[in-house]
């Protein structure tokens, strides 16, 4: 094998890689492109334990991120929008869950800054509202803008419908949301695929995903090998 | 959704001009696509990644994969196109969304809108409505007239955290229309049957009423 | 013509639109990329006059935006190296060409966040340099980063391989460089193609540029009708 | 190129590892792709928005869409993607390109880079190195060891403005190697028939000399 190469490994082998007290990225909007078969493995992970999570929502009750809540595996939850999961509501009520909320969009930019080599920007998205009591806030050209800082993590945990076998990768309709910006914002980056092809096969103007973000590819259960 | 709905629906869709590109918030907004006039066509984004939504597909063509905001199936409509989170979003800031339709818990008198948290309960949730507030061009309020209790939703200070700093353009009633402008609110138009006075004792906030106020039929 | 469909113009039609005193940003890296039917047009426009222009380069001599520079078009240059065209560097000398230097990526990210609604970053480029003089630099996490607004513009000139009627676009290999971020940060975007097809020909999956962004399209001297 | 650019290209090359994703500077640095070692296998990143950059095409093959960052002609290897300046530079910033190689004027005694203006000219001209310096997690500089008029490239402090505040990790001459660390220059490498007695002659700052210095043919 090629050294330039992806690695691909079963869910259980990549989600090893996890460690107690990480900052996971998981993508997906709700269930649309989030990573199911990675997020079932991450359940099963030992070193997943005391997890801040970063992700649009937190899943459904007993769905996709959902089933981390019962399982007591996330300690930390970072996002845009987690009232329809009221499991979310009742562990934070209960004080066993952090919650840091930002607007999706802030959420979005905040991602693609940490993979980005940003250091914080400024948007208007929230200034003057309850959301930025006690952070930084900055007239612009006579507009309040909030600051913002990028977020990074440990492990970023994607979903995309296609790669090739160097990490290349492309997403299906509204599935890519958050996928692409958590690509570039971790350490480790472990993709769940539908479809693994041999390099070359992809348009090199349709990638979305070049292949230097991608550590480990997986594939999603129940795809074909 | 009830008839309530349906008829605030037709009201906003009289305010889209043809070519707008126009972003549908969740509940009755997601009601206005179907309610344009002849002659009105509008490309529709959703802040999930998309340009072109069209329709609710038959339940044999759902693809899991295609979702509006409110994460309910939708179809593509050729010409689409589908982007990352972040690009959505830097649309919506950036000023590229014509149109931005909301719902409301509250609106104060100088048409700030509160949609997104209630005194006492954990914030939990936002979404994108601060960044469609910010971004979009045009941002029109659909709600009822009265909250549930039978209170009114527009009143001269929210007690409900406002979602933005920046006033909405226009609130859209089953009962009347406000346009949004320096000094307050202006209502420019009535449905059929409700008069000054139904409006007056049911908002909240005071407003001027427009010389030429229009008498639109509600249904 | 359906109203969503986006203008389709000829070459002086479209740059008609450009007034005096415009701020103008030109797409390409160097001559890759660049729109040089509309560059030629320019050249003939009656408001083409007081410009200030935001390119990675001004053109070779002769060539590209090269041309603007002799016929006294241009009063400020802002991009990231224009040491290659010997006439901006004497332009320059001479005081008839205000030049502003960033580097380039942070000229390719200002410009992303002028059509992002960003209202300023902070990035390590440039830090504790000469260019950083009289700049408003920060530490944040121990690393010094300077701070930069957006960039924006009036009209946006650019280059792609392919349209279709609503105005969607993809870009031809590195000829896609600054001309995607462009699409996104001036009031009136006009691109030059190669080539129109039908709305729904494009693969929606590998749009780059969305149809929103683009108001006028133009195409290339002697592509095919 | 000269002689002398083939052997310092040489001399780099061994210091890349295989698997690296590799971005070449302009000059020099071009050269290094075609020194790599056997079994050594990297992938190009140039910063005008390509990922898998081949070597020069045939001039039958040339593709005027297809440059690199130096605006020369390349080809596409199996595997690449191409991406728009900001994507590209977000990867650069961000951590994402292991090895930048790059030219200089000037280096100072901490491994400080000066590559883009001389005193007394008129400064136009920066381009991506600076990017490059702060953002790439390894940097190489590939510099002949004296300058044109005979005089140290490596000096005490530079007269020249610095491209970065960060040193760079490796500076590679024709005739020397120095590894950059918190104390300064270490020479850890001389070209055959090179001494350090020549490298302290002709070199305007002070190093170490690495216990276990070993000596590389120059060609």
């Amino acid at each position: 094998m090629l050294s330039t190469m992806v690695q691909l490994l079963s869910p259980a082998e990549a989600l090893a890689k996890v460690k107690p007290g990480d900052t996971v990225m998981v993508g997906g909007f709700g269930l649309v492109g989030a990573p199911l078969t990675l997020i079932a493995a991450l359940l099963e992970a030992d070193g997943a334990r005391d997890l801040t999570v970063i992700s649009n929502n937190l899943g459904e009750p007993g769905r996709g991120l959902g089933k981390l809540l019962p399982a007591r595996r996330v300690s930390k939850a970072v996002g845009s929008y987690f009232t329809s999961n009221r499991e979310v509501v009742e562990a934070h009520l209960r004080g066993e869950l952090e919650v840091e909320l930002l607007p999706q969009g802030t959420l979005a930019e905040a991602i693609r800054a940490g993979g980005a080599g940003i250091g914080g920007f400024y948007v208007r998205t929230g200034a003057g509202t309850l959301l930025a009591e006690g952070r930084e806030q900055r007239e612009i050209d006579g507009e309040l803008y909030l600051f913002q800082r990028p977020l990074r993590a440990d492990v970023a945990l994607i979903r995309a419908a296609k790669a090739d076998r160097q990490g290349n990768l492309v997403y299906a309709r509204t599935a890519r949301n958050f996928n692409p910006d958590m690509a570039t914002a971790a350490t480790t980056v472990i993709a769940e695929v539908d479809e693994i092809v041999e390099v070359g096969e992809l348009d090199p103007n349709a990638v979305v995903t070049p292949h230097l973000f991608v550590d480990v590819l997986v594939r999603r259960a129940g795809a074909q090998p | 959704m009830s008839e309530t709905s349906t008829t605030i629906a037709k009201r906003v869709a009289r305010h889209i001009e043809d070519g707008e590109i126009v972003n549908l918030g969740i509940g009755i907004p997601t009601l206005v696509a179907d309610h344009l006039p002849d002659g009105v066509d509008v490309v529709l984004q959703t802040e999930n990644g998309m340009l072109g939504v069209g329709p609710t597909p038959a339940p044999d063509d759902v693809d899991p994969n295609l979702v509006n905001a409110g994460k309910l199936p939708v179809s593509e409509l050729a010409g689409a196109s589908y982007f990352a989170s972040s690009a959505s979003f830097g649309m919506i800031r950036g000023g590229h969304v014509d149109v931005a339709i909301l719902g409301a818990l509250q609106l104060d008198g100088r048409g700030r809108i509160a949609n997104w948290s209630i005194p006492g309960k954990p914030i939990l949730g936002v979404g994108g409505a601060m960044d469609l507030l910010v971004g979009a061009r045009k941002v029109i309020v659909a709600t009822t007239h009265l909250a549930k209790d039978g209170s009114a939703k527009i009143v001269a200070e929210a007690s409900f955290p406002l979602t933005a700093d920046r006033p909405v353009d226009l609130i859209v009633t089953e009962r009347a229309t406000f346009a949004v402008g320096d000094q307050g609110l202006t209502l420019i138009d009535l449905a059929d049957g409700t008069t000054v006075e139904w409006v007056t004792e049911n908002t909240g906030a005071p407003f001027a009423v427009a010389p030429e106020l229009s008498t639109e039929a509600a249904a």
